[in-house]
């Protein structure tokens, strides 16, 4: 097992280079121009200044070796800064954004809480909600509330975010006023108070993500539910007297866990990146946010973090569900 | 009192990425700068100069500016203390202005120091620009919210190369104005607290500032005049149905005030098509085969009905024109003959000029060449909606047309390698706006001189967008950069706009575009300006109390 | 002994409702069970034995089924007899496991993958003792020694799938006693397992029985297991009992017609013995032609040298081969013209690498094939996909070995559209003649597989064998699969198909009245090698090598009269054919006993 | 016992039952009958796929039955009710000429519709089979050919990582005017979005694809395939990809759904197809800003999106039972 980590891990880091050079060179070749947002009144000698200023003159190769340079080497180093209070890193150019002229590392560290708390929370919810379904469609295939739930979480699965969002906010914010509105990320928990209105201002867009998770792992849970509950294993543990409780919520459970934890963390990276259009609808700024901010300004350092920073999330993940997968089930051995 | 009105929230729906004007052009930037960095002098409502850290605005009346026009001279106010408790002088001036100069700054004011040659200190208050020629307008630099002062000792190591690793000095400048950040977070909120050292002890009123940014004009207008969550949303871009049932939330109210921002049709005079091999596509060697023809031009603008434009699109933040420059009253023109439709006149006249519909199919055509026209504009719900209505009238005068929208990232983007910027023109017709720093035109009547013309060699960069050529209006520009007095430039002005619109239809304009802002009801004293930053008089905002 | 019946069944009646209308699983059943009586019910597949077993368990409920009719009465510890039809299941929770304990046929996924032994077996310890988890823990090694599991303190903290088949199988007979239950039923228990493993497991239930006083019902639709284990006979057939009556009537007296042909249909280990030629089986119900035996020819058509094949076994940080699967070595046989070679052996032995092996279907590492004089070996690509046109295969499963998507007709064309041999109307021509040729009706053309039983599927899979013409046939475990009536017919088919087309067969089995019945000469396999090859009554009526002897002692003879004690068994684990990458065996070396008959003298690894 | 035996042949002389083919009652019948008959049992399949038929034909014929032109504007009577908002509101303008209402430049709603659907469709159906040629290719490639699984397998994770958006406005840049030249505006940017959206979205399929099928080589089946001297190619094509149809069903179903939501995401976003040509998402888009006054222009077009996904959602559940031989089988 501890081969087989280390392997994929190491294997892995050409693919990432790989990954980070074909999306390096797909940027490149992407239209747009970080000086679009100037006003028209700028002159085009100006903007040409500007353009130099950031580096864009330089040929595309020599950018990707500086952007790998600072990524790999420059980030790391300011990361252990950080930590020891040594100085390595002084001086040393990191990766700046065009928009903000600062390190974009610096601003994903300071998007992340709002994304987490978020999207992440919105991710567990989410599954906490569709387990049960999942596991109950199963064991009552065909019933009513099988039915219901494949209905319910079909609907959920279909209804883009960018209507359930303003219809939410129209409802709850505009008649009802319960919920603000637009998301305060400087809000700090420190009382009952703020923890209320954290939780207010959490909830509609944590319940507009989590219907798409619930929609898609109930699925999957049932479909693994509905697979296991005819092994024969099912029926031994039956033989043996055990009560159904114990039958379906442990010896099937268990089982049908494996391929639904997967899935699970497969999705995590989803996390991370941030839902584009829920943390637009509803102002959190988070991840999703800056990349698609970063995306319109043309601000080629951030986009190309971000995208990366995602695609080595995806890469790892796969990598941990693998592994899980090898650790949830005993039968299957790596080596 | 200072500080005893509490918090007052503000929403930019384009979110501020950093607080240096310098560094970015962008309108949210400086906008959100200016509450605390602020220029010697600013634009009021109404366009007039009005002294904020000079004594007063020098011109030739009072000798601050020299008779030959190559010089101002610029008197700072006593006792002014930065933020941090240092005096404010004249050589943080004289650096703000070698800041934007040095040529590896890339500075994207640079524009505003064009043609001078000296910054100097005299003294500790008193600034003196010199400029290379006569410059009958010599308030570019420290002038309005895109030239603001910044403190020397802050910025001393952020020149050039260095400017964009002053991450710190880009996010927390220290300034003069009423507010001083707390918090800066890129592309989300600022948090700002009253300057301790601001000139006016009674003000501001407000003790902190929640300035957030993000979403879409839509939640932005929401949240002040249906929720109440915010006091002040700015830009209000939205059809003028939608802005009423917001104000019927009954928490805040919209404001709008004109500018010189136009709506505007510009036509090709170049032949854009595809079939022409890359260099030549859109230049000057190729004529258009027919938007060449006055008549055609003439006919596509007569068909507009502009008022209708206008209630569909801007409501009241919008005013049908035919005017290029429509504002200052001192240079625009009187001109209003386009604004009533005349679809059977330019029906008429296309049949006068031999344009007829020969095969039948709706279109007309001559020589055996279709009117045919490919219309681009970026994308935007408000243009889409123009560009549908337009479509429409131009097809029943016999005109076919093609829309296309792109992305405004690319649209004005600049990039030499795309087919879709603006610059490049490869369509028949395009409509954007554009507008003029300041109160006077020149600079921007002088972007139509021949040559000027975006083309291959000069990287598609240029401001002759419909590639108009004219000596005649070229002779005109350097009459008017001749001419020191009011009277006589507006004159010129008038004339070369006239050029430009009702004698050649070169330009079509559609709307003069105002600016549609919101705050709520509980917040006063603002004075929405579109001749500066809409902000200018933040320290002048007060609370309500109801 | 009759009145005090542990369980009785009445008139048992189970249907299912499916979408095509109601299904009638057990039409009318009834028999009954006595303490420390073992009531076998035989019958071939789907004639209800498992849905009655079910059905007593009232797990029927939980596949579909329902108890339509008919009592199910069951005498108490304590409480007297109650009628199982009709308690609920909190009542049937606290009986199942405690009272009746239940053996399942496939003891390769009757336990749960991701819980350990240990865990499952005190489960149930748990639910109905009380028992806290030490006292679990005593207990259930208690019950592992009982089944004789090797190093059971080990075992407990094992995953199933890291036992044997048959330790898995024992970990389940352990779970089933665990509890002492007065009713064990057993449902093909040994049906999955190697005759050796069998005639343990069957060993083991025969002495828990007689220690302990359970009755049993034990389900098989295997006859010599039957002969070995019976106290009573039930026979089952589409629903119903047909008949019932003690082993030795049953076996010798038997008086349905389905009794009768079922008994006609079990080769019985020793029936052969004075014929030196295979000769079909006389069935009933088939017209009365006597078989005849077959000769075949002496000139050699397969002729394997030193034939070895081994699997890497890739490991490590770079994926390098770390290990060699040792699954044929040094292998060498003739087969002639017209005539069977069997190779037999335990599972795992290498006898389905060895057929693939001849086909170039794994690629073997050394040695020589030729077929008809050709070098198969040397053979490029091209070349052997035109060498198979004489050589086919028939595989174990019929289930896995037809493409379930593909029509029958389709099928049996696929090798002549492969090789362009026949077109159109001569192909469907051929195609007829195939099937008329192994007996299924030309209206069977259009479907598909899984409209068919088990046997049908199994004459398609030869047809398609045969539509090429072949000269040699390889059936790897042709006929294990099926139900004996079944296979007797297969098998039957087979020999009449050699005797007319003069086909060699490379016959794989386990079954050793089978492979009596049909070869000419026989191999013994062990561990990758032959350890005993020679014509089939020598190796049968003179085995020499150690391992051929305690395998035909293994087998069970379907005679009531001839069972075998636990103490004629005494088998070694099988050791690990996983060799570290360079470790070289010896060549095999035979001693010629009789002439044609060979037997290794080097070491075999037994 | 031989005497028995011989005894019971000349008393039985009819063969008895048991050794008797079982012959399967029904008559036999195609595949694509049993497919049907099976798919047919499948309450919410049906209704699904009854719903899509519907919504196809709907914008198909539509234009034939309702032939106003979605782009016409009519700007008189703009913002127009539905015809149904008059049962509760006398005061409602509304007009029979446009029964579903008009939008705020007077372009009729159901016209739109049946343009919008066409389009949505259109893209749904045309990035699924894109998605899924993709998908079953590489699938099947890597679970075949040993070697290439490693490449191809990483190729699927870049994929998983590239972002859209940009993916999208690179290819309008590199490709517009070519796409333009040869199929008209319309036709290009529906091109280019059809392939952006299939070129994101293969890679579940892939990997769903790529386990079946090694799953499915260990079969005996594909063994007994080669040993009759089946080529690989047709190994594929006759025995692997009928086998992995239902699991490409399935994917195939989730894949017109997200493309037609991710059509509509991108509509949102602002960078789908030209203003002028309508789709459901563009529709729902852009009437967010006027939800509380004309709630009917997001429903009409959110129900539009919801019920054909789910329409396709539960075709796909009946469609796996019904080409599942195990499942038909019983
Ligand atoms: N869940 C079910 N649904 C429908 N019919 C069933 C079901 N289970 C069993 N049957 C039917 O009941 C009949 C008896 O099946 P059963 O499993 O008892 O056979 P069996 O004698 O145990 O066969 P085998 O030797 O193959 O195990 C069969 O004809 C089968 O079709
Ligand atoms: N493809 C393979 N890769 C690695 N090892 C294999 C492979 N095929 C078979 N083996 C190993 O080779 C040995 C012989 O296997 P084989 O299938 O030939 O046995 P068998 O005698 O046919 O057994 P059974 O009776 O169970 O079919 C076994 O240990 C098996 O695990
Ligand atoms: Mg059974
Ligand atoms: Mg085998």
């Amino acid at each position: 097992m501890l081969t087989f980590a280390i392997r994929r891990l190491v294997l892995s880091v050409p693919t990432l280079l790989f990954i980070s050079f074909a999306i390096f060179m797909l940027l490149q070749l992407a239209p747009g121009d970080p000086m679009a947002q100037v006003p028209l009144t700028v002159p085009p000698e100006v903007k040409e200044r500007m353009r130099q200023a950031l580096g864009l003159g330089e040929p595309p190769l020599v950018q990707y070796g500086k952007w790998l340079v600072q990524m790999f080497w420059i980030e790391p180093q300011v990361l252990w800064d950080h930590w020891f209070g040594t100085n390595y890193s002084e001086g040393k150019l990191r990766v700046i954004s065009w928009q903000t002229r600062s390190p974009v590392m610096d601003i994903v560290i300071q998007r992340m809480p709002q994304t987490l708390w978020v999207v992440g929370l919105s991710y567990i919810v989410g599954i906490l909600i569709a387990l049960p379904i999942g596991i109950y469609s199963a064991y009552r295939q065909y019933s009513v509330f099988d039915q219901a739930g494949t209905f319910v979480t079909m609907i959920g699965f279909s209804i883009p975010p960018f209507f359930t969002g303003p219809l939410l906010i129209v409802i709850f914010s505009v008649q009802l006023g319960w919920f603000p509105s637009i998301y305060d990320t400087t809000l700090v928990v420190d009382s009952w108070a703020d923890f209320k209105s954290q939780l207010q201002q959490m909830i509609m867009p944590v319940m507009v993500l989590a219907l798409q998770t619930t929609a898609q792992i109930s699925r999957y849970m049932r479909a693994s539910m509905l697979d296991n509950l005819n092994q024969d294993y099912v029926r031994t543990a039956r033989a043996k007297g055990l009560s159904e409780a114990v039958v379906v919520m442990v010896h099937v459970l268990r089982n049908s866990m494996i391929p639904v934890v997967t899935v699970i963390a497969l999705g995590v990276p989803a996390i991370f990146g941030g839902a584009i259009i829920t943390e637009n609808v509803f102002k959190v700024n988070g991840i999703g946010q800056l990349l698609i901010t970063a995306l319109f300004a043309n601000d080629l350092p951030m986009v190309m973090t971000l995208t990366f920073i995602f695609a080595f999330l995806i890469v790892m993940f796969n990598l941990i569900a693998d592994i899980l997968y090898g650790v949830l089930d005993p039968r299957i051995r790596y080596d | 009192e200072r500080g005893s009105d509490g918090n007052v929230s503000i929403i930019y729906w384009q979110a501020p990425s950093i607080m240096n004007p310098y560094l970015s052009g962008g309108t949210k930037d400086i906008e959100a700068a200016s509450m605390v960095i602020e220029p010697l002098g600013r634009y009021d409502p109404t366009g007039a100069l009005v002294p904020f850290l000079a004594e007063e605005i020098p011109t030739v009346e009072n000798g601050g500016v020299s008779e030959d026009l190559t010089s101002i001279t610029w008197k700072i106010k006593e006792g002014l203390l930065w933020s941090d408790g240092t005096p404010f002088t004249s050589a943080d001036v004289v650096f703000t202005a070698e800041y934007c100069m040095d040529p590896e700054g890339g500075c994207a004011q640079l524009a505003k120091y064009s043609g001078v040659e000296t910054v100097e200190a005299i003294d500790d208050l008193t600034v003196k620009v010199t400029f290379s020629q006569p410059t009958p307008n010599p308030y570019g630099p420290f002038m309005g919210g895109q030239s603001p002062i910044l403190q020397k000792a802050q910025f001393e190591n952020c020149k050039g190369a260095a400017a964009s690793s002053c991450t710190e000095q880009n996010f927390n400048p220290i300034g003069t104005g009423p507010f001083m950040v707390t918090e800066f977070r890129p592309n989300d909120v600022i948090s700002m607290e009253a300057n301790p050292n601001y000139r006016d002890p009674e003000k501001p009123a407000f003790a902190t500032v929640n300035f957030k940014g993000g979403g879409d004009a839509n939640a932005a207008g929401r949240a002040v005049m249906e929720t109440g969550e915010f006091d002040y949303a700015w830009n209000l871009q939205l059809a003028p149905d939608v802005l009423a049932k917001m104000e019927e939330g009954g928490m805040g109210q919209p404001v709008a005030a004109f500018g010189t921002l136009v709506e505007r049709i510009e036509m090709n005079m170049t032949d854009p098509s595809p079939d022409l091999p890359e260099g030549e596509r859109a230049t000057v060697a190729h004529p258009h085969p027919f938007l060449t023809d006055l008549n055609v031009r003439k006919a596509l603008s007569m068909a507009i009905d502009r008022e209708l434009l206008v209630e569909v699109g801007y409501g009241q933040a919008g005013r049908a024109t035919c005017n290029l420059v429509p504002a200052p009253a001192l240079y625009a023109s009187d001109n209003t003959e386009c604004l009533t439709q005349d679809i059977e006149g330019a029906k008429a006249l296309l049949e006068e000029s031999g344009w007829t519909d020969t095969d039948g199919d709706g279109v007309r055509d001559k020589d055996g060449m279709k009117l045919s026209l490919v219309y681009q504009t970026s994308t935007n719900a408000v243009r889409q909606d123009f560009q549908a209505l337009i479509k429409d009238w131009w097809s029943q005068i016999g005109v076919e047309t093609e829309l296309r929208n792109v992305d405004s990232s690319v649209f004005f983007g600049g990039d030499p390698g795309s087919p879709d910027t603006f610059q490049k023109f490869y369509a028949d017709v395009e409509m954007y706006a554009n507008n003029f720093d300041g109160t006077d035109p020149q600079s921007y009547l002088s972007m139509y001189r021949c040559g000027n013309e975006p083309k291959p060699s000069s990287q598609w960069q240029g401001e002759n967008i419909n590639r108009f050529c004219d000596p005649e209006y070229d002779a005109l520009l350097d009459e008017l950069a001749r001419t020191g007095e009011l009277e006589e430039r507006g004159r010129i002005a008038k004339q070369l706009n006239d050029m430009l619109t009702k004698d050649t239809y070169t330009i079509v304009p559609l709307v003069d575009r105002g600016r549609v802002s919101a705050h709520s009801n509980t917040l006063g004293g603002v004075q929405l300006n579109t001749w500066d930053s809409e902000l200018w008089n933040v320290a002048d905002w007060y609370r309500i109390e109801q | 002994m009759l009145d005090h019946a542990i369980t009785r069944i009445e008139n048992l009646r189970v249907e299912f409702e499916t979408k095509a209308g109601t299904v009638v699983g057990v039409e009318d059943v009834s028999f009954e069970i006595g303490p420390g009586e073992t009531v076998c019910v035989v019958g071939e597949s789907g004639s209800g034995k498992s849905v009655s077993s079910l059905s007593l368990m009232r797990l029927i409920e939980f596949g579909g089924g329902d108890i339509a009719g008919g009592r199910l009465l069951f005498d108490r510890k304590e409480g007297g007899e109650i009628n199982l039809a009709d308690v609920d299941q909190d009542l049937m929770r606290t009986i199942r496991g405690n009272e009746i304990g239940m053996i399942f046929q496939e003891p390769m996924t009757a336990l749960n993958p991701v819980f350990t032994v240990g865990r499952q077996l005190t489960e149930g310890l748990r639910v109905h003792r009380g028992m806290d988890r030490d006292a679990a823990e005593a207990r259930a090694l208690e019950l592992l020694r009982e089944v004789r599991i090797p190093e059971p303190e080990r075992r407990l903290k094992q995953y199933p799938h890291e036992l044997s088949g048959g330790m898995r199988q024992r970990v389940v007979i352990a779970m089933a006693l665990a509890c002492k239950p007065r009713l064990l039923i057993a449902d093909e228990p040994t049906t999955a397992l190697d005759v050796t493993i069998q005639a343990e497991i069957l060993a083991l239930i025969d002495r828990l029985k007689r220690e302990t006083g359970t009755a049993v019902m034990f389900i098989t639709h295997d006859m010599a297991v039957v002969a070995q284990m019976a106290d009573r006979v039930v026979v089952m057939f589409r629903g119903n009992k047909v008949e019932e009556g003690t082993a030795e009537e049953i076996f010798e007296n038997p008086q349905h017609p389905y009794t009768r042909a079922l008994l006609a249909a079990v080769p019985k280990l020793g029936e052969m013995r004075g014929k030196p030629l295979p000769e079909p089986m006389k069935l009933l119900g088939k017209d009365a032609v006597t078989p005849k035996p077959i000769p075949g020819t002496d000139e050699v058509l397969l002729k394997v040298r030193n034939l070895t094949t081994r699997f890497p076994v890739k490991g490590g940080f770079f994926r390098r081969t770390i290990a060699n699967v040792h699954a044929v070595e040094d292998l060498s046989f003739d087969i002639n013209k017209g005539q069977t070679l069997s190779l037999v052996g335990e599972s795992g032995c290498g006898k389905s690498t060895a057929g693939r092996s001849i086909l170039r279907l794994v690629e073997p590492m050394s040695g020589s094939i030729e077929l008809g004089g050709k070098d198969i070996v040397a053979l490029n690509p091209r070349d052997l996909r035109t060498a198979r046109l004489d050589m086919q295969m028939i595989f174990q499963d019929p289930f896995a070995s037809l493409n379930p998507q593909m029509n029958l007709s389709d099928q049996v064309a696929e090798p002549m559209r492969n090789f362009g041999t026949l077109k159109g109307k001569e192909m469907e021509d051929r195609i007829a003649m195939l099937f008329d040729r192994v007996e299924l009706p030309r209206s069977f053309l259009r479907r598909y597989p899984h409209e068919l039983s088990g046997g049908q599927r199994q004459r398609v899979a030869i047809a398609r064998a045969l539509a090429l013409n072949p000269k040699l046939i390889i059936a790897d475990e042709a006929v294990s699969a099926l139900d004996v009536s079944v296979q007797a017919q297969v098998v039957n088919l087979m020999m009449e198909l050699q005797a007319e087309l003069g086909l060699s067969f490379l016959f794989i089995s386990h079954d050793m009245a089978v492979v009596e019945r049909v070869s000419h000469h026989v191999g013994v396999m062990y561990l990758g090698r032959i350890v005993e090859l020679g014509p089939r009554a020598a190796v049968f009526e003179d085995p020499q090598h150690p391992y051929t002897q305690a395998l035909m002692k293994a087998v069970p003879i379907a005679d009531p009269r001839k069972r075998k004690s636990e103490k004629d068994l005494n088998f070694k684990p099988i050791p690990s054919p996983i060799h570290e990458v360079g470790y070289e065996p010896g060549p095999s070396e035979y001693d010629e006993v009789t002439p044609g008959h060979y037997v290794l003298t080097s070491d075999s690894g037994y | 016992m031989a005497c028995l035996t011989r005894g019971s042949v000349m008393t039985d002389p009819v063969p008895i039952a048991a050794l008797q083919d079982k012959e399967p009652s029904a008559p036999p019948a195609s595949k694509w009958k049993d497919v049907w008959a099976q798919f047919s049992k499948h309450k919410g399949a049906l209704l699904g796929g009854g719903f899509l038929v519907f919504i196809t034909l709907a914008v198909l014929v539509g234009p034939w039955v309702w032939p106003l032109d979605p782009q016409a504007l009519d700007i008189r009577n703009k913002d127009l009710r539905p015809i149904y908002t008059a049962l509760w509101d006398g005061e409602a303008k509304v007009s029979w000429g446009h029964p579903f209402g008009t939008d705020n430049l007077g372009r009729d709603q159901l016209a739109q519709m049946i343009y919008g659907g066409r389009a949505s469709m259109a893209v749904g159906w045309a990035a699924m089979v894109l998605s899924l040629l993709i998908g079953t290719g590489i699938g099947v490639i890597a679970g075949f050919f040993r070697r290439l699984d490693g490449p191809l397998m990483r190729l699927t994770d870049l994929f998983l990582s590239l972002p859209i958006l940009p993916l999208l406005l690179v290819a309008v840049t590199l490709f517009r005017q070519p796409l333009r030249a040869n199929f008209g505006p319309e036709g290009g940017m529906f091109i280019l979005i059809v392939t952006v959206i299939g070129i994101t979205s293969w890679m579940p399929t892939a990997r769903i694809v790529r386990g079946d099928i090694l799953a499915l080589k260990e079969r005996e089946f594909i063994l007994a395939a080669r040993s009759i001297g089946t080529k690989p190619f047709k190994i594929i094509s006759r025995h692997l990809l009928p086998n992995v149809l239902s699991p490409i069903m399935v994917s195939a179903t989730l894949g017109l759904a997200t493309a037609i939501i991710t059509e509509s995401a991108l509509s949102f976003l602002g960078v789908g197809f030209p203003s002028d040509f309508p789709t459901w998402g563009k529709m729902l888009a852009d009437a967010v800003p006027r939800m509380e006054e004309f709630p009917e222009r997001v429903m009409l077009p959110g129900i539009a999106i919801s019920l054909t996904v789910l329409g396709v959602n539960y075709l796909g559940d009946g469609l796996r039972d019904a080409l599942d031989p195990r499942i038909r089988g019983r």
